[in-house]
C-alpha cells in the first residue's frame, strides 16, 4: 500500500494545488513563481473553491491556468486586470484574491488602474512577474526595464524603469514586497504572510524571461538577479494556528503581528536593520537601491497591519454581497409607495 | 432660443377667445443663478392642476454664467413631446434676450427686466416689464439672497398672467423646502409679491391660460434617470461602478441617494449595495464585470465617450459570457460633441460593439415607466443571457421631468439565470461551462466559491471550448461563437416587445426612445391637419423579433424617426432585415435639441409629396 | 493540423503520373524549435526555381514548445491561397503526428523522426522514418546547436524527394546566413547530409515533385507588414507610434529596422522619424493625432483590441478633422480571441468606429502590392480628408510570405492636403478652419508654429462653428456634421477602386483583402469543374463608390465571400447601399485559418443547389 | 494721444497674450491661473504663435481658450492630453507647449499617461489646476481629494489622496512645483521659470472651486489655502536676457541656471533650507507636509535642469519633423531597388 501524500490542515495534498500543464518557455522564471504559489495556498490550508485567480494578457498573465485547479480563473484584458480584481472584492468579499501580472501589463498599459487599486486598498496579493520585458509579444522593452540595460538585439534602453515599490508605498499599499523567482525560499515566506494579510499585497518578482531578456546586459536576468540579490532580512511567517516555534535567535528580529493572528517574523541580514513598518526607511532604502543598481533588494519593504479594507471603507456586510437574500436587496412595497409619493 | 418658429403663430395683440391649457412657458436665465426651482415650482403647480405637463431643461456645458432655458408645455390633450413655439417669455437673461424676442410668434407674451428695455423689439407679442430688482429688495432683505429669491417673483407674474392657482404653487413649494421652514417662507412671500404685482399692474391677460382639469391624477413627475436608478434599486443591483458624465450621472448619484436610504440593512447596518466611483469608464465596466462573474448583479451608467473606452472590455464580457448592464443616456455628438444635448447616436455603436462579430442585446425605453421597467428588466436579461446588456436611455429621458404613472412593484423574483448550486451540480454529470445543453445556446454557470470542488472553471476573453479550457482549434472556435450567435439572437422573443397602434394603412412610422412622443402627436397632426392616416410600430429592443419585419412587410413606405444624422436605427433595420429594407425612408433630426412634433409632419408630409410627384 | 481534409485524395500507394508543380509541404513542428530558417529556405528555394509558392505560418500564443505548422503552397498556375490538403508532410512534432498523420489526403508521404514510430498508422500513406537525431550528431559537434540545425536536415530530406535544387537551397541559405559564414557552413553540411540519407535510403520519390520553371523572375517574397512598413517608409511618415500586438507588431518593427537604415540623416545623422513604443493604444492614437495636429505624417499599426481601445479618439480625430493612419492587421475573434489567427473581423467596427455619428475611410490591401501601396495611400486620404484612415490588413496578409511584384517607387509627390502656410493665409480673406471653401467639405487647415499671426485656431472634439470657436448651437452643429458627411463620403471616389473581372453573367461573387486569392482559385474551380461561370468584384475600399451598387445591380446574385461570422461587408453593404441588398448572399469562413478555395467552392456550388431547387 | 501700451521684447502688448472671455465661474481658480498664464508667457516675451495650448477634459482644461488667442489649441479627450502632447512634441519640437489638466483629469482618468508623461520627459508645461473636485460635472470627489475632506454635501472622503509632487519626483521629472492660485506672485516665477526650462515642469496647483468646493471642511478652499499655505521659498526668475539685479541678499540663496542661461533664484523662508536638486530632501519634505496636512508647501520642490529630453532621447534633428523636405523623408529610388533586391 502507497503512503498517504502529506496533507495540510484542511486535508487536502500538495496535488489538489496543482493547476494545469505550463505552457510558458522552458526555464521561465514565470513558472517558478508559479510552483512557490501552489506551495503558499497549501502550506496556508486555503480552500482552493475560495480562492479567485485573476491576471491581464502576456506570459505572466496565463499563469493562473498554471496553479490551483480547483480555484476560479478570470484571465481578463491586457492591463485592465485591478478593476476586474475590484469588481470581485465587491461582490464577494470572502474569496481570497491572487492577481498575477507582467511588467507590461502593470507598469506600461496598466499603470492608470494600477495607481487606483493601490489607492484603494482591495484586498488581494497582486503580483508582478517583472522580466523588464514583453515576453508574450517577443521581446519589447517595458517600462520597468532599467536604463541602459540592453536589449537581445542589443539596443539600449534610454528611459528610466518605473519602481513599482516605491510607486505603491506612495500610494498607501499597506504590504509592498520585493523578491526574485530565484529565491524561492523567501517568495514563499512572503506569499504565506500576503494570504494571512488583509488589503492589497503588492510583490515585485524579478521573473526572468530565458528566452528574451536573460542575456549579458540585462538587468533582469538569473545571472543579474543572482549576482546582486541583497535581501534585507529573513523573512518568516507563522499563521495563526501554528506555534511561532521559529527561533530567530537575537533581538534584532522584529515580529509584526497581522491582524488575523499570523504573525510576520523578519531578522535582519547583510546588516541591515530595516523596520518594516517604517515607512520612510522603507522608501529610502528602495531609492538608494534604484538609484546604486549594485543591489536588488528584496525583502518585505513595507508592511502596515492596520490598514482598513475597501469593503470596510465601504461599509459592506460580512456575507458575499452577491449572494443577499432578495429580501435584503430588494425594497419592500412600502418602500416604493414611498418613493412614488415623493414623485407626485 | 435661436431656433426660428416654424408654426405660424396666432394673428396679433388683438387677443380673442382664450386658448386653454394648451401652452408653452419658457424661461430664459443664465445657468447657476438658481432658477432651477423656480421653474420646476411652475410646473408642478401646473401638474398638480390636473393639467398635462413635461418640462424641457435646456443648458449649457457649463457650471455658472452661461444662457439656459426651461420651457414648459402643458397641454390637455397629454403632448409631452417638446413644442418650439413659446407662448409666455420669461427673458432674465440680458445676453439672449433679444434673440429669445425674435424667436417667439406674434401673439406671444414676453415678461422681463424692466431695465432690459425691451419692448420697443417687436409690436406683434405683448411685452411687460417687470421691475423684478426693485420688488425683490423690498420682499429680501438679505443681499446674498436676492439673486436666488428673484426667480420666485417671476413664478408669481407667470402665475396671475396665465391663472395657476397660488395654493398649488404654494404646496409645490413646500415640497421643495420641505425641510427649510424660513426658505419656505420667503420664496412664498416672494411668489406672492410677484403675484400681486401682476394683478396690479398687468390688465390684459394673455390669450394663454392655465384651468384646473383632471388629467394627471396618481401620476408623478420625474426624471428618466431617477426612474432607471429606482428600476435598478428594485432589481436587486448589488453592484454599480460609475464615472461621472453628463446626462448620465444623476443616474447613479439618485441610485447613492436611494442606497443610502433603502439599502442599509436594518439589522446590520451595513450597504447591501456596493456602489463605487471608479477611475475612469474602463475600470468601471472592469468593475461591472468584475462583479458580475462574481456573483453580482451589477451595472453602469455612463455615455458616448463612456462607451468608446468600455468597448475592449464589452468585447470580452460579450465572449467570455459575463453578464453586465450598460445604461448609456446619450448625448449629441461624436466625441465630445454637445455634452448637455440630447440624441439618439449610440444605436449601431452599441448594437455590435468592439471589434471581431459581435452583437449585444439592446432595450430602448420611450417613457418613465420604461426607465423604470426596461432597467430592472436588464437585469434579468442580463444574467438569462449571461451578455452585456445595454439601455439606451438619452439625456431628454434622463434629465428632464416627465409625466409617469407610478412605478409598479415587481412581481416574482429575480432571473438569475442558469447558475448551478453545489447541489444542483452534484447531478450533472459532465458539466461544461460553455457546454449547449438546452439548445438554446446558453450555457449553465458557476459563481465563485462555491463549494464542492465540482464548479470552478477559467474563464478567458482568449479561444476555449466548451469546458472553458484553452484551445486555439478554429472548429472549438467556430462552434462557440455560433452558439453564442444562436444565444443571443434567442434574446429577441424574451426583450420588450414592439407597440403596434395604428388600424392598418400603407404608410408606417418606426421610431424608438424620446422620439416617441413627438412621433404620437405628429400622427395627430397628420391625420388631423393633413388627412393622412399612418400605423405606428414603437421598437422596443434589439436583436429584432419577427414581428418587426412582418409589420414593415405590410406597409408600403415606412419612416423610420430617429434623432441622429446617419439614420443609425434604419441602418440597423437595414443590415437586420435585408428583405424589407426597400421599404424604409428616413427622418432624422439631429441639432440636440429634443425631437418636436412639427418636425417630424413637416418632413413626412414633404417626402410623401416627392413620393406621389415619383411615383 | 486536425482540420479533416475535404478533397478526394489520390489512390493509394501506387504512384502512376508525377504531379509537377502542384503540392503543398507541411512542417509540423514545435514553436521556439527554431524552424523558421528551415521552411523559408524551403519556400524561397522553390521561389528560385521559378515556381510560385506561398508560405502559412501556423503559429500558437505562445513563445515556446506548442505547435505549429509551416505550409509551403507551389502551384505552376500562380494559386497562392491556402490549400487543405497536404502531400508531403514533415511529423516533427511528437504531440501532433498523429492527428496530422491523420489529417492528409490518401497518397501523401509523411516524413517523421525515426522514434516516432507512426508508420503502421496508416496503409495509404507513405511513411519515410528518418533518424534525424543520429544524422545530426554525425553533423553538429556542438550539442546545444543541434536542436536548430536538426531542422535543415529535414530540409535536405524534403529537397531531395521533391526535386528541390541543392544550389537554390544554398543560395537562399547564404541570404539567411549572410553574415554568419560559419553558421552557413553548418547549415548547409546539415542539408547535405539530410539530402544523401534521403538518396541512400528513400528509392522511391513520391509523387510531388517540384521542377524549374519561369514564372516568379523578379518578384519578390515578402510579408505585408514589412511591405506596409515599406509603403509608410516612402509615404514620408514622420512619426509612428505604437503598442504591441500580434499580428501588428512586426509592421511597426519591420519600420523600425528600415529607417534605422534608410531614414537617418547623412548629414545630421539624425532620425528623420520618430518611432514612439507608446505605453498602450490609447496613448498610441494619442500621438498620432497630436503629431498629425502638429502636421506630421503620422500612423499607427495594432490589431482588434487596440481599435477598441482607440474608440474614443478616433471619434476625436474625425469630429476634429485630424488625419491619421491606422494600420488593423486583424485577427480572430472578439475579445483577446485567437491572436495568431487571421479574421476579417473589425469591417464594422472600423467603419463606424466610435460613438455617434461617424464614418470612415477603410482600405482593403489584398496582396503585397497593395499592402505596399494602400499604406501609402492612406497618408494623402488622411491629410486631404483631414480624417482618420484604416488599412485593413488581416494576420494572413500581414505575417505571411507572399509572392509578389516588386515594389514600384512612387510617382509625385505627397499630397499633404489643404495646408494654408504663412503666404497662402495672408491672402484668405476670412479664413475659417471649418468653412467649406471649395463645395466638397474639406476645410482649409493651418499648422501650429505657422508665422504671420492670423492662422491660430482652437482645435477641439467639443461642438465648434466654422472658425472653431466653441458653440452648443444645434444648427451650427448640424451644419457642421453635414459638412464632414459630405467630406468623408466625398473620399469614394478618390480611395483604390473596385477591381472587375468576368464576363458579364448572372452571378457575381464579392470579396476583399485576403479572401481575394480564394476567390480566384475558386472561380477557376467552378468553372472548370462545376461549368458555373461568376463574375468578380474585389472591393478595395469604403465608403463604396456608385459602381459597386451599379455592379452588384447588373447581376442576379451576389455572393459576398469574407472571413468572419456576421458577414460584416455584406451587412456594409446593406447599410449603405439597400437598393441591392436582395441580391446579396453570404459565403463565410471564420475559423481563424486563412481562406481556401474548395471552401469557397462547395459553398457556392451548395447555394446556388439551393437556389436552383427554391426557384 | 493715448500712450503706446507697454511692451515685452518682442514688442508684443499684454493684449496680445490674452485669449477669449473665461466661461468659468465667477472666482473661480482657474481663472486666476489663465490670467499668470498671461503675464508669464508675456513678460517672457514668447512668440504666441509658437505657443501650442494642450488640455483635457474639465473646467480647467476648458481654460486654454482663455490665454493666448494667437497659439494654437487643442482640447482634447478626458484624461488623454499627456499622450496628444506627446505627438505634438515629436512633430514639432520647436513649440512651446503648455498643458492644463485638472485633477481629475490627470489623477483619475489620466494617471497612466500622465505617468508615462513624466517618464518620457517630454519638454512641456503641464499644470494641474487642483481642486480635489469634477468641477464640470459638479463636484465629485477626484483622487487629489484628502482623505477625511469633507464634500459640499457632508459627505467625507475615505480615500487617501494621490501626491502628484510625489509622484512627479520619483517618476524622474526634473521640475516639480506646488502652488496656489491664491498666490500669483509665486506662481508667475515658477512659470517664467518653467517657460525657460527644457523637459516636463510638472506644477501642481491649488485651484479652488468655488462652486463645489470652496467651503469649511474643504482642504481645497480658498481660505484652507490662506491658512495653510506655507511657501518654503521666495523664488525669482531672471531670462537669459536680463542682467540678474535681483538681490535676494545673503548666502543661503541658492542659484540654479538652466541650460537656456536663465536662472532660478531661491531665498529660504520659514526656516526651510531646501535646495531644490536635492531630491531626496524634496521628497521627504513633501512626505512630511503631506501627513501633516497642517501646512500646504508650495514652491519649486525639485529642480533638475540636466534632465536629456525626449527628442534627444530619440535622436531628432533640431528642426521640425513635420516639415523636413521630402528628400529628407522620402528614400531615394536607389533604396527602394536595395530593399526589392534584399527580398528577392
Ligand atoms: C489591448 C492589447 N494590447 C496589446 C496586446 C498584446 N500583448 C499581449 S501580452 C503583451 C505584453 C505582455 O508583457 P508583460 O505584461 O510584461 O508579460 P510577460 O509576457 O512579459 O510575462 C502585449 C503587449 C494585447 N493582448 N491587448
Ligand atoms: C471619457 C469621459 N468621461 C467622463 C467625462 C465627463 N467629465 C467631464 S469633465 C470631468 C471631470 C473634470 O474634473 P477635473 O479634471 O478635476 O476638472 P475641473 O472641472 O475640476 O477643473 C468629467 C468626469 C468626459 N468628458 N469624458
Ligand atoms: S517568452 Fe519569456 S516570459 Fe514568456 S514564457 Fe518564455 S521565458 Fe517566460
Ligand atoms: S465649477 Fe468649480 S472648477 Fe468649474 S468653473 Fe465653477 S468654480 Fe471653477
Ligand atoms: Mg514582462
Ligand atoms: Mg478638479
Amino acid at each position: 500500500m502507497a503512503a498517504a501524500p502529506k496533507t495540510n490542515k484542511i486535508g487536502l495534498s500538495v496535488a489538489d494545488y496543482k493547476g494545469g500543464a505550463s505552457t510558458l518557455c522552458k526555464g521561465c522564471g514565470h513558472d517558478v513563481i508559479t510552483n512557490t504559489i501552489i506551495s503558499a495556498f497549501y502550506e496556508m490550508g486555503v480552500e482552493p473553491h475560495m480562492v479567485s485567480k485573476l491576471s491581464g494578457i502576456g506570459c505572466s498573465s496565463k499563469t493562473p491556468a498554471y496553479f490551483l485547479n480547483g480555484a476560479w480563473g478570470f484571465n481578463s484584458v491586457h492591463g485592465r486586470m485591478p478593476s476586474v480584481a475590484t469588481g470581485v472584492a465587491l461582490a464577494n468579499r470572502e474569496l481570497v484574491s491572487i492577481g498575477v501580472s507582467g511588467d507590461g501589463d502593470t507598469a506600461s498599459i496598466g499603470m492608470g488602474q494600477f495607481v487606483h487599486l493601490l489607492r484603494r486598498n482591495v484586498p488581494m496579493i497582486y503580483l508582478v512577474e517583472n522580466n523588464g520585458v514583453y515576453g508574450l509579444t517577443k521581446g519589447q522593452f517595458s517600462a520597468t526595464a532599467d536604463e541602459g540595460s540592453v536589449s537581445k538585439g542589443g539596443t539600449a534602453n534610454d528611459l528610466p524603469a518605473i519602481d513599482l515599490c516605491t510607486m505603491a508605498i506612495e500610494l498607501g499599499c499597506g504590504f509592498v514586497a520585493r523578491s526574485f523567482s530565484g529565491d524561492r525560499k523567501q517568495l514563499l515566506q512572503i506569499l504565506k504572510a500576503a494570504i494571512a494579510y488583509d488589503g492589497t499585497c503588492m510583490i515585485d518578482i524579478l521573473s526572468p524571461c530565458v528566452t528574451f531578456n536573460n542575456h549579458t546586459g540585462s538587468t533582469k536576468s538569473y545571472d543579474w538577479g543572482k549576482d546582486h540579490e541583497g535581501p534585507v532580512h529573513e523573512i518568516g511567517f507563522v499563521p495563526n494556528w501554528e506555534e511561532p516555534d521559529v527561533d530567530f535567535g537575537a533581538g534584532a528580529t522584529v515580529e509584526v503581528p497581522l491582524p488575523d493572528g499570523g504573525v510576520v517574523w523578519i531578522k535582519p541580514v547583510n546588516e541591515h536593520d530595516h523596520d518594516p513598518r517604517d515607512k520612510k526607511a522603507a522608501l529610502d532604502l528602495l531609492r538608494e537601491h534604484h538609484q546604486s543598481s549594485t543591489v536588488y533588494t528584496t525583502g518585505i519593504m513595507y508592511l502596515d497591519p492596520g490598514r482598513e479594507s475597501l469593503q470596510d471603507d465601504m461599509d459592506l456586510p460580512a456575507a458575499p454581497l452577491w449572494n443577499l437574500p432578495l429580501e435584503t436587496t430588494r425594497p419592500s412595497r412600502a418602500v416604493l409607495d414611498e418613493i412614488v409619493e415623493s414623485l407626485r | 432660443m435661436s431656433e426660428p418658429s416654424t408654426a405660424p403663430g396666432s394673428a396679433a395683440t388683438v387677443h380673442p377667445e382664450p386658448i386653454v391649457n394648451r401652452l408653452s412657458v419658457q424661461v430664459a436665465t443664465v445657468n447657476g443663478s438658481g432658477s432651477q426651482t423656480a421653474n420646476s415650482t411652475l410646473l408642478r403647480a401646473i401638474f398638480q392642476m390636473g393639467i398635462p405637463v413635461s418640462g424641457k431643461n435646456l443648458f449649457p456645458s457649463n457650471i455658472a454664467g452661461l444662457p439656459t432655458w426651461f420651457t414648459i408645455r402643458a397641454n390637455s390633450e397629454g403632448y409631452i413631446a417638446r413644442r418650439k413655439e413659446i407662448d409666455v417669455l420669461v427673458c432674465m437673461n440680458a445676453q439672449t434676450a433679444r434673440e429669445d424676442v425674435a424667436g417667439v410668434p406674434p401673439g406671444a407674451t414676453v415678461i422681463f427686466e424692466e431695465s432690459l428695455n425691451l419692448a420697443g423689439l417687436r409690436d406683434d407679442v405683448d411685452f411687460h416689464g417687470v421691475p423684478f430688482a426693485k420688488i425683490v429688495r423690498d420682499v429680501c432683505p438679505v443681499v446674498g439672497l436676492r439673486r436666488l429669491v428673484v426667480n420666485m417673483i417671476y413664478v408669481g407674474v407667470v402665475a396671475e398672467l396665465i391663472g395657476i392657482e397660488l395654493q398649488e404653487i404654494e404646496s409645490a413649494l413646500k415640497k421643495a423646502f420641505a425641510t427649510k421652514p424660513k426658505a419656505l417662507d420667503l420664496n412664498v412671500d416672494a411668489v406672492k409679491a410677484g403675484l400681486a404685482w401682476a394683478q396690479e399692474n398687468i390688465t390684459a391677460k394673455p390669450r394663454f391660460q392655465v384651468r384646473r382639469m383632471n388629467k394627471t391624477a396618481g401620476k408623478v413627475l420625474v426624471d428618466g434617470n431617477y426612474a432607471a436608478a429606482v428600476g435598478a434599486l428594485f432589481a436587486g443591483v448589488t453592484v454599480a461602478a460609475w464615472y461621472p458624465i453628463t446626462p448620465s450621472s444623476s443616474l447613479t448619484e439618485s441610485l447613492i441617494e436611494l442606497a443610502g436610504k433603502y439599502r442599509v440593512d436594518e439589522k446590520t447596518g451595513k450597504n447591501t449595495i456596493a456602489i463605487i466611483q471608479a477611475e475612469d469608464e474602463l475600470a468601471a465596466i472592469g468593475n461591472v464585470i468584475g462583479a458580475a462573474w462574481a456573483g453580482a448583479r451589477a451595472m453602469t451608467s455612463t455615455s458616448g465617450p463612456g462607451i468608446s473606452l468600455m468597448s475592449e472590455f464589452i468585447g470580452l464580457a460579450y465572449y467570455a459570457e459575463v453578464p453586465a448592464v450598460i445604461v448609456n443616456v446619450q448625448r449629441t455628438g461624436p466625441s465630445t460633441g454637445l455634452p448637455t444635448r440630447t440624441m439618439q447616436g449610440d444605436v449601431m455603436f452599441c448594437a455590435y460593439n468592439s471589434h471581431g462579430d459581435t452583437r449585444h442585446p439592446c432595450l430602448y425605453p420611450a417613457n418613465i415607466e420604461e426607465a423604470y421597467t426596461f432597467t430592472m428588466q436588464a437585469f434579468d436579461v442580463a444574467e438569462r443571457f449571461q451578455t452585456p446588456v445595454f439601455v439606451l436611455s438619452d439625456l431628454d429621458l434622463g434629465m428632464n421631468l416627465w409625466m409617469a404613472e407610478p412605478f409598479e412593484y415587481p412581481e416574482g423574483g429575480l432571473d438569475r439565470g442558469k447558475v448551478l448550486d453545489e447541489a444542483a451540480l452534484a447531478k450533472v454529470e459532465d458539466w461544461g461551462r460553455y457546454k449547449d445543453v438546452d439548445g438554446d445556446g446558453i450555457p449553465y454557470r458557476t459563481i465563485p466559491g462555491t463549494p464542492g470542488g465540482r464548479g470552478a472553471f477559467f474563464a478567458r476573453g482568449s479561444g476555449h471550448d466548451e469546458y472553458a479550457r484553452y484551445t486555439e482549434d478554429g472548429e472549438a472556435y467556430a462552434h462557440n461563437v455560433d452558439r453564442i450567435d444562436r444565444k443571443i439572437q434567442g434574446t429577441a422573443d424574451k426583450l420588450p416587445q414592439p407597440i403596434f397602434e395604428g388600424d392598418g394603412t400603407k404608410i408606417g412610422i418606426i421610431a424608438y426612445g424620446t422620439s416617441h412622443a413627438a412621433v404620437q402627436e405628429s400622427r395627430d397632426q397628420l391625420r388631423g391637419e393633413e388627412g393622412v392616416a399612418t400605423d405606428y410600430m414603437r421598437i422596443c429592443s434589439f436583436p429584432f423579433p419577427a414581428s418587426v419585419a412582418k409589420w414593415i412587410a405590410a406597409h408600403e413606405r415606412v419612416y423610420v424617426v430617429e434623432q441622429n444624422r446617419d439614420g443609425q436605427m434604419r441602418n440597423l433595420l437595414r443590415v437586420e432585415l435585408p428583405e424589407v429594407s426597400g421599404k424604409l425612408l428616413s427622418i432624422r433630426h439631429y441639432t440636440g435639441m429634443p425631437l418636436d412634433a412639427r418636425t417630424v409632419t413637416a418632413a413626412l408630409v414633404a417626402a410623401e409629396a416627392t413620393a406621389k410627384e415619383t411615383r
